[in-house]
This record gives C-alpha cells, structure tokens and sequence, in this order.
C-alpha cells in the first residue's frame, strides 16, 4: 500500500514540472500545455486527499471529487477559448513566440 | 448667518462656473460676504465666551461627524481677515486675458476653503474645507501665472498634498486617542474630553508631531517651506493675496484651535524644537529674504519669515502670547495682501521686478508708491498699525513664558533673537521700498499710477489694519476668551 | 420580497433573451439590445432593495455555497451598476469595436459585445456571494472566461490580441495557483466551506504548515486578481490592450469581486499564523510600485492601470486593518471615479487616442468633459469633499485604529506621487493648448451617466451614511 | 494498487510530463500529454476514482487533446527554430521553479497525515451514482454555474473564431 505523501510528492513535482514549463518556455501553445498539467497535478492531490478522507460511512470524501470534476469541465472551456484566441493572434501575426508579442512596453 | 458667509463664495463660484458675468457676480458675492461678516464680528457676544452661530447638521452616525459650523472671536477674527483679503483680492483682479470666470471661481473657492475650515466646529470638515482650496491654487499658478509657474504650480501641489495627508494622520490618531465610547469629530467634544484628561499623555507626543509636520508644511515652517517663495513669486497677485494672507493662517489657526488647547502637554515638551525651527525661520529666512533680488521673490520669502512671530506667540503656551499670535496672523494677512496687490499692479506696467532695476516710481506712481509703503510700514510693525500691537503681545507673551523657569531660560535668548528679525525685516522692506520707488534709475519708466478704483480696496486694507492698531481691544476682547480657558495668563 | 438567487438567474434569462434576440433578428441595430440590457439590470437593481433575508435555518443545499448577506447585496449592487455604466460605455465605444472586426455594422458583430457582460455580471454577483471553495472557484472562472472573450473582442487589432493572450496565460496560471491551494485547504480540513474551514482550524490537530501553504497559494491567485504586486505583471498590458469600456470593466467589477472573495476567504485564513504578515508586505509592495510606476506614464490607459494596482494598495491595507466598511465605502468610491474617467477616455479616445496629450486642451473643446474628468482625477487623488477623499480617510483611519503606522506612512508617501500623476492628467487638459479644435459629440445617455457619476462622487464624498446602511 | 504499479504510472507520467515542456516540437509535446494523461488516470483509478479516471481520459486524452493537435496542425505549427535564449531570465526561471518544488516537498515532508497510509473502503465504491447524486442535489447551483460558463465560452469561440461576418 501506498501512502498519502507518495502521491502528494508525484503530485508536487508535476506541478512543479507545469510551472517550470509556463516559466521557461516560449510557444503559447506549449505554456498552455504546462498550465492543463499545473490543474491536473492540483487534481491528482485533490483525488488522493478525496480518497484518504473516508467518510463515516466507509466512502472516499466526495466532495473533492466533485471539485475535480468542475475543475476538468472549466480547464476544457478555458482550452476551447484560449486556442480561439491563439488561433485569431496567429491570423494576425503569424506567431505563437511570446517574445513576438511585445508591442505593448513602455 | 454663518452658514450663508460660508456658502455664499462657494455658490457665486458655482454660478460663474455656470456663465454668471465674472467680475459684478465675485465682487457681490465677496463684498455681501464682507459685510455679513464685519456683522457677525461685532455682533458677538464676547462677554459670553464660547461658540456662537451654531448650526449642525448630522452627516453619519457611525462616524458620529456632523457637518457643524459656529465661531467664537478667534473664527471670527480668522473670517473677518479672509472677507477683507477676498474682496481687496478680487478687486485688484484687473482684466483676465483668459477663462474670465474660472479665474474668479477660483479665487472665491481658495477663499470659502478658507471661510469654511475657520467656521468648522468639526475635524474633518475643519480639514476638508482647507483642501477646497488645493486645485484653485494649482490652476491658478498654472494657467495664470508668471515666471516660471510650472515647476511652481507642481511644487505647491505637491507639498500641500503631502502635508495635508500627514495632517490628516494627525487627526485621524487625535480622533482615535480618544475612548471608543466618546469618540467624535467634534471639535467642542473633543475639547471638553482633553480637558477631562482623556487624551492619554503617552499619545499626546505622536499626535503633536504629526499635527506640527502637516500644519508646519501647510504654513510653511522651516524644513518644509520651499514650496513658499516660488509660489508666491509665480502666482498671479489676488492668488498670493489669499494664499499668504489668508489660507497660510489656516496652519497657525489649526495649531490654535487643536494644538493649543487639546495638547498642552505636548507642545511645552516640544516648545524647544519649536523654538529652534522659528528662530530658523526669522533669522535664517530673514537673511535669505535680505539676498533676493526680486521683489515677489523677497515678498514670498518675508511671508516665509513673518510665520515665525506667529509661532513665537503659540509656543508661549499663555493668552497673551497666544492672544498676540491671533491679532498678528490678522495683521500679517492685511499687510501681505497690500504688498502683493500692489506688486501685481507693478508687474503689469513695469518689465521687471528686478529690484536693482527699478527706481523712481515714486513719481509716476505716487498713490502706488504710498499705498506700498505704508504696508511696508505695517509689515515691520510700526506702531499704529495692528502688527505693532501684536507683536509686543508675542514679545511679551514669550518672554514671560521663561521667567516661569525662574532663570535665564532659553526662551528669553530665543525672543531676543526674534527681536532682531524685526531689524532684518526693517532693512530689507525699507531698502526695497527705497529702490523701487525713490531710488534714481536712468530712465524712469513712464508707467501710469495705479487706477482710481483700486484705492478703495487699498483703503479697506489700510483701514483694517489701521482700526485693530489703534482699537486692538476689539479684537483681543474677542479672541482671549478662547483661551483664558485652558491656557495660563 | 424575493429570494438572492433569482438575482443572478435574472441576469442569466436577460442575457440569453437578448442573445437569442440578436441571433435571429438580423436587421436589428443592435444598439437596441445594449438599452435592453441597461433596462433589465436597473430592474435587477431595483429588485436588488426588496431581497428577502436569508432563511433562519436553511435546509436547502444551495444555502451551504451561498450566502445572501448585507455584503454580498452589497457587491452585488455594485456588479450591477459597474455593467450598466459599462454597457452605456460600450455604446460610445461601439465605432471603434466596429472599425476592428472585419465586416461588423451596426446590425452584425455587436451583439454578443453588449450582451456578455451580462453574464460576466451575473458571474460577479455569484462571486459575492459564494462561500464555499468549489462556487467560489466556478463563479471565478464563469468571471475569467467571459472576461478573455471580452478582452480579446476587437480581434483585428493586434494589440488587443496580445492583451487577450497575456491575460489568458496569467489567468489560467492564477486558476493553477487556486485549485492547488484550495487542494491543500482541503486536504488539512477535509472541507470546502469557508465556516466548516474556519471550524476546522480552529482545532488543535490542525496540520498548519499545510494550511498555511494552501493559503499562501490562495492568496497569490486572488493577487492576481486585484492586481496585487508582484502578480500585477498582466495588469498595465491588459488594461492598455483591452478595449477601453472592457478595461473599465476589468479594473473596476472584476476587482471589486476579487475583494470580496478576499475578505471571504481571509475569515478563515487569518487565523492561520503568518498571513497578516503576508498581506502587509502584499500591501506595501502594490502601493509603492503602482504609485511610482504610474508617475512616468503618457498613456492614460497605462496610467490607470497602474493607479488602478495603486488603489489595490489602499484597498489592501482596508483589508489588512480588517475593516469592512473602509474597503466596501473605497470600492464604490472607486467605481465611480474610475467609471468616470473610463467614460470620458472613451469619447476623447474616438477623437484621437488615449495618449496624454490628447486630453490637451480639452477644456476648449468640451468644457464638461474636461470638467468630468477634474472631478474624477481629484477624486482618485484624493482631495476632499469628493468619494476618494473619505475613501482614503477611512482606509486610513482603519490603519491607525489597527496600528499599521507603516502603512500609513507609506500611504502618505504615494498618496503625494498619485497627486501628481493624476494632475498631469488636469495640467494637460487646462493648462496645455490644443492640437485639435474638433468638438466632442457626447450622447444624453452617455451626459446623464457621466453627470449621475459626479453627483454620485461629490453625494458619497460628503454623505456617507447610506453606504454605511446598506453594509449592516 | 500495488505500489510497483503506482511507480510505474507516476514515472510514465511524470517523464512524459517533461516531455511535453523540453520538446521543441508542439506535435510532440501535445502527444507526449496525451500519454502523461494516460498516467495520470491510471492513478486516478488506484485511488478507487473510476468515475474521474474515465472522464479524465474522456475530455482530456480525447477531446481536449484533440483540440489541441488540430490548433497545432490548423496553425502548421513546426519544431520552433532555436532563438537567442536569454540565459538570466532561464536561469532565474529554473530557480524559482526549483525553490518552489522544495516548498512543496518540504510541506509534505512536514505534513502529519502524508505518511499514512490510505484507510480501508468500507465497500465497493459505486462512485457514478454517489457523484451523480451529488452533483444533482448539493452541487445543483455550481453546476448550474458551470452551464453558464459553457455557455458563455461556446459563444466565445464562435465569435473569437469567426474570420469575417455576414
């Protein structure tokens, strides 16, 4: 059997690998990409507390779950806005490099 | 009757915002208030000691703040002094080469800011009202200014911003001082609870520290005065008019009416710093007014200097000196106002005010040449004039204040200098009056003598002046009941 | 008398109506549906004053992740009136919004532009209410969302796109930050109810560390939110970028909901050690660089954006002092001045830009906006009789009552910088001449909205009182 | 779970997890995703969440990263050039994502209840029907709020996507 902390620490260093990402890359797309794996290692904790709390009657804690669940819906209608928007910078400047985007410095 | 000298500037601004025609509706509007206020002055009861005229209006009952107005002799002396200095502003206000009507609504705000915050029964009304007068005053030196009024305009902005933030600490820590369950805005209330002893000693000191930065910038006390000379030097003449003369006074008057009163203790255990920086300011000042070579410059700075008298008379903690303090911040508003009237009348006809450029005006200029010297006159405090009269009040008052240490104290050194600043301000009005007007330059200008109607508010300034010089009872009658309360004779 | 919730399903009916209007009427001048909109939020408005108490003993599940307390009729109140002014915004705005979508008139292409924010309304409303993490989070994101699609909405400019994209990426990395901390939250308590949290922490078993972390993540996420420094960085780009009714928007709803959740959630989490300490360096940071960052600005958006980080400074220490009232009184006295100054930016904007020295002598041109436009910059400096003076007074008073003299002190320093930076705005209107002689064509609405603003600045910055009730 | 199984789904995951942010070509991040996604509901399902596991793999394998390649193929997205790197804003980058990851080990380490083990289940779990009960009684106005936001984000694309109108 496995415990909590092993799942938290997996948890953790996928975040980290996100942020990292969101940090040190430079393709929109690909910060993106690093910012659904941030949500999904805060679900993974969020399940392994879920499952780690029973409830009296023998069942994991639900209502973690059910945040997970809000979670993925929204991380699906954020992807589904932000590549509209990705796609429309693209149509107008034939980039997806972030340094390319930096008309707006004072 | 209070409330309409208050808001009668205030709505005759409104209404030249709005196209009344600019120069009849600001002359009405300052004259009535003058009159009203000439009424209040004398219909005061002084045998009665103690807020009259009281209105009082509640504004949040969380904050227990009204909106309350009544003036006992020192409001009314203060109100008396920016009716007058309003009306001689207003008229010596010649043509406008632009935004006629804002000009005027400006110089009627500075002077209802001023109005108000003297006739405020209520802390942060009394501070407010002050504030009334800051974008005026930064239009005013903006747009109608001379020299090099940018960097003057931003400058007195800026400052006065500042200080009046720090002022409103001060209040804010006043206000909190006092128990939650007495707790108010309420000047009266305040008072009586200070004179309770509720104010704890322990917060007496922060208070007063920062009530003294905030007040000292507003008035322009020594470390904080840079703002002062360039402000005045660039602003238009009826602007440095009120400024000077009236809206400095509200720095002093707050010193007076909370300092004095609510935080005894704190300003005699500060009375020595305070000492330090108005000696700073009469003697330090009072040199440098001796190097200017300009004349509105040299006035800006004489204003500058003139505050340490006042300061003198507050920190001798007594009525007379405090008494003396009140007549003088009257004395000194009337004859600032004259001097800076009559330097703008002088800028519109000579080229500069160079002083070493200038010479015989005299005759071209006699009634100017007269009505300049006599405020010089009065600005040295010859005697006949009120600032004669308030000056031996301040002198005695301080020197008093010492001989309650039983020795040589510190305070008798430091009016001793200050009397010497009476010769330095002697040397430089008299050397300036000089040189301008009988001194013999090449080429006198031929410039005309400033128009007929402008003596008649050069009358109304010399007779005020005049009137408290030689009848200073009327005034000291009014204004010492307001201290014999709490203050030692 | 109804129940709160109907509030915010009102709003939800009103957008879809107008949505479905605008869909299948093709002739329409979609103007129409911006009057539309503006009708039904003054009746939710109006509405807002007959809401009946919460339920003594609330069985109904709904009442464990929403409340409908004197505070969040508050909030919402001020959702309403922040999209009404908005969209009378976006009406003025309309030309521009056009001119930036390939083949939009009047009939096409506007619809959607007056009928979001709606829900973005609607969105805030539920924010104010929620108490619990999971409506919390979902009310945010409905925020976020509708919020990306606005900012990118005139989506031929370029500028505008590249706004859109850094406020996504910025946002979804503050939504990362908020599960995470939220997951923590959880996973130490076991709960997502703010109170059964606040219950929880107070029991001695309590893991702090891993609260204090969830609550140090929290916090970061709704920083970005309220423009906090250091996770203002999207803030001056985003405001510059956005369309100006849309900026207006961001900088005023979307703030003032961040606030409340902040207060909301801070009930529990200030009890965790550390966290006051957090906010007070949050505090410090935001003021000094919003404030010295606004004073070499020339674009006045910019210089709004970064007063608006400095305002997040003043509303920060109402936070950290604890005091609902300073925080509730500074942000309606924020909304109006900003929405004041948004509403004057617009129609000068369509006369040139938003560059400082567009606004020179704009009192020769349009004495009234010029006048507006005083009002709101004095209002926003703080020079008394007008909202932002007693909003700062109570902030202030707030940090002397809780003995944040640093604060207070760094307040007084940046409350000078703002004077200047925000009379630069009033010397380039009196003092500067004119480029342009052009006059501004300003519509009655837009008058009335403007004037109903400056009555509200000077009504609040005298009379407070009615503020004060509608809190208890 | 057995735990050889769970090091075997965390190191897929996390491996591919680096896989997507240190590859230069978006296709290849996007499937390396996939794959850490995979992992990922692997270790959903260890923890007696079929339900999550199965959307997970549902709206995040499939439909979300399916968006994602057709963006990437739509936009002929190549492997990014290499560009002049600006090596202090790389190295404070790493730090600061280092510094983060010891944060978050140290609050493991430090958190009492992240060495226990995980409590028995009392039964099997029917996790479908208690989250669906759930979410159609208690969560009923999250949800509903969730609509709205699916809502407003489906209108959003169509207008963001829409390149010219009538």
């Amino acid at each position: 059997m496995m415990t909590l902390g092993s799942y938290l620490v997996v948890s953790a260093v996928l975040f980290t690998i996100g942020f990292a990402g969101v940090l040190l890359r430079r393709n929109i797309i690909i910060i993106f990409m690093s910012l659904e794996l941030m949500l999904n290692a805060a679900n993974l904790s969020l399940v392994a507390f879920s499952r780690f709390r029973v409830s009296p009657a023998g069942l994991p804690e639900y209502h973690a779950e059910m945040l997970v669940f809000f979670v993925i819906t929204v991380a699906a209608a954020e992807v589904a806005v932000g590549l509209a928007i990705i796609v429309a910078l693209y149509r107008a400047r034939r980039t997806t490099h972030i340094d390319d985007i930096n008309q707006l410095k004072f | 009757m209070l409330l309409l000298i208050v808001f009668l500037p205030i709505i005759a601004s409104a209404a030249l915002l709005l196209g009344a025609p600019a120069r009849a509706t600001a002359l009405g509007a300052s004259a009535i208030t003058l009159v009203l206020s000439v009424l209040a002055f004398f219909d005061y009861d002084h045998a009665q000691a103690g807020f009259a005229y009281v209105r009082s209006f509640p504004i949040s009952t969380d904050l227990r703040l009204n909106f309350a107005v009544g003036a006992d002799g020192l409001s009314l002396t203060m109100i008396l002094l920016s009716s007058v200095v309003l009306l001689a502003a207003v008229w010596f206000t010649g043509k406008v080469d632009r935004y006629e009507n804002a000009f005027y609504a400006c110089l009627l705000l500075i002077a209802a800011g001023a109005i108000g915050a003297f006739a405020s029964l209520d802390l942060l009304f009394f501070y407010a009202f002050h504030e009334l007068a800051l974008i005026p005053t930064f239009l005013l030196i903006g747009i109608w200014g001379s020299g090099n009024r940018r960097a003057a305009a931003w400058k007195v902005t800026i400052y006065l911003a500042l200080g009046s933030f720090v002022l409103l600490i001060g209040l804010i820590m006043l206000y909190r001082a006092l128990p939650a369950a007495t707790r108010t805005f309420d000047l009266r209330a305040i008072q009586a609870a200070a004179s309770a002893g509720q104010i704890a000693p322990a917060m007496q000191s922060p208070i007063y520290l920062w009530l003294l930065a905030g007040f000292g910038t507003l008035i322009s006390l020594v470390p904080f005065h840079t703002w002062a000379p360039e402000a005045y030097a660039s602003a238009p003449a009826p602007a440095a008019m009120l400024h000077a003369g009236v809206l400095k006074k509200f720095g002093l008057y707050g010193l007076l009416r909370i300092a004095l009163p609510m935080l005894p203790d704190a300003v005699r255990q500060w009375s020595n710093l305070l000492l330090v920086l108005l000696l700073a300011n009469i003697i330090y000042i009072g040199l440098a007014t001796t190097a200017q070579r300009r004349l509105d410059w040299m006035l800006g700075y004489s204003s500058v200097m003139h505050m340490g008298y006042i300061f003198l008379g507050i920190v001798s903690v007594n009525v007379l000196g405090a008494t003396g303090a009140a007549l003088l911040m009257f004395a000194h508003g009337i004859s600032i106002a004259l001097l800076f009237g009559i330097t703008g009348e002088l800028r519109k006809r000579v080229p500069t005010l160079e002083l070493d450029a200038l010479g015989g005006l005299a005759r071209t200029m006699p009634i100017a040449s007269f009505a300049f010297g006599l405020g010089a006159f009065a600005a040295i405090g010859l005697p006949g004039f009120a600032n004669f009269a308030a000056e031996i009040m301040v002198f005695f008052g301080a020197f008093r204040n010492g001989f309650d240490f039983q020795h040589f104290h510190f305070f008798q050194w430091a009016t001793l200098l200050a009397l010497w600043g009476v010769v330095i301000s002697a040397v430089y009005l008299l050397r300036a009056y000089r040189r301008i007007f009988w001194g013999t330059s090449a080429e006198p200008a031929a410039v005309p003598d400033i128009s007929f109607g402008l003596r008649l508010p050069v009358t109304l300034l010399v007779a005020s002046s005049l009137f408290f010089g030689f009848f200073p009872q009327t005034l000291i009658e009014r204004v010492a009941p307001t201290f014999r309360t709490h203050l030692s004779k | 008398m109804i129940s709160a919730p109907y509030l915010e399903v009102a709003a939800i009916v009103l957008g879809v109506v107008l949505l479905l209007v605008e869909s299948f009427s093709v002739q329409l001048n979609k103007r129409v549906i911006a009057y539309a909109a503006l009708l039904g939020l003054a009746a939710i408005f109006l509405s807002t004053f007959f809401v009946a108490p919460t339920p003594a003993m609330p069985h109904a599940p709904l009442w464990n992740f929403y409340a409908s307390d004197a505070l969040s009729l508050f909030f919402k109140r001020i959702a309403l009136a922040t999209t009404a002014l908005v969209i009378i915004m976006m009406l003025d705005y309309a030309p521009v919004v056009c001119a930036n979508i390939a083949g939009a008139t009047p009939q096409a292409g506007l619809g959607e532009f007056f009928s979001l924010p709606l829900f973005t309304c609607a969105g805030l409303m539920w924010m104010s209410s929620a108490i619990d993490f999971v409506m919390i989070f979902v009310s945010l994101e409905l925020v976020t969302i509708s919020f990306y699609v606005l900012v990118s909405f005139t989506r031929r400019n370029p500028l505008t796109l590249e706004a859109g994209v850094k406020y996504l990426v910025l946002s979804a990395l503050s939504t990362g930050f908020l599960v995470y901390g939220i997951t923590w939250i959880f996973g130490v308590t076991g709960e997502t109810n703010l109170y059964r949290i606040a219950e929880a922490f107070t029991r001695p078993e309590l893991e702090s560390t891993g609260a204090l972390l969830g609550a140090v993540l929290i916090i970061i996420s709704l920083g970005f939110k309220i423009a906090a420094v250091p996770f203002h960085i999207w803030v001056p780009d985003v405001y510059q970028g956005a369309p100006t009714p849309v900026t207006a928007f961001l900088s005023v709803g979307s703030k003032a909901a961040g606030f409340v959740v902040l207060v909301r959630v801070l009930q529990p989490l200030l009890m965790l050690p550390n966290v006051r300490a957090l906010l007070v360096a949050l505090a410090v940071l935001t003021l000094l660089y919003g404030n010295l960052a606004a004073l070499p600005q020339s674009n006045l958006k910019r210089l709004l954006a970064y007063s608006s980080i400095a305002h997040s400074g003043y509303l920060l220490i109402a936070v950290v002092a604890l005091s609902g009232r300073a925080l509730a009184f500074y942000l309606v006295a924020y909304l109006l001045m900003t929405l004041l100054s948004f509403a004057v930016l617009v129609l000068v904007e369509r006369h040139g830009g938003c560059e400082l020295e567009n606004f020179s002598g704009l009192s020769r041109r349009s004495p009234f906006l010029a006048f507006a436009m005083l009002i709101a910059m004095a209002s926003l400096a703080g020079v008394p009789f007008t909202a932002g003076f007693l909003g700062k007074f109570l902030v202030f008073d707030a940090a002397v009552a809780a003995h944040q003299y640093t604060l207070v002190a760094i307040g007084i320093i940046t409350v000078a910088a703002g004077f200047y930076y925000y009379f630069k705005v009033v010397r380039a209107m009196y003092w500067e001449t004119s480029s342009s002689g052009e006059m501004i064509f300003i519509s009655p609405l837009t008058r009335m909205a403007i004037i109903a603003m400056i009555f509200g600045i000077f009504f609040f910055g005298v009379y407070p009182q009615p503020l004060f009730n509608a809190l208890r | 779970m057995p735990s050889v199984l769970f090091w075997i789904f965390a190191a897929v995951m996390l491996v591919f997890g680096v896989l997507v942010v240190v590859n230069r070509n978006p296709v290849a991040s996007a499937l390396s995703l996939v794959v850490c996604f995979l992992g990922l509901s692997a270790l959903f399902m260890s923890l007696n969440a079929y339900f999550i596991g199965i959307i997970q793999v549902l709206v995040y394998a499939g439909a979300v990263m399916v968006l994602f390649l057709f963006i990437i193929m739509l936009l002929d997205l190549r492997a990014e050039e290499c560009r002049k790197m600006n090596w202090v804003a790389f190295a404070g980058s790493a730090l600061v994502a280092f510094c983060l990851l010891i944060q978050l080990l140290t609050v493991i380490g430090r958190t009492r209840i992240a060495h226990e083990h995980f409590p028995a289940l009392a039964a099997p779990v029917d996790d479908v029907r208690n989250i669906g009960q759930l979410l159609f009684s208690s969560y009923n106005l999250p949800l509903q709020v969730i609509a709205v936001l699916v809502l407003v984000a489906t209108i959003g694309v169509i207008i963001l996507s829409k390149r010219q109108l009538r």
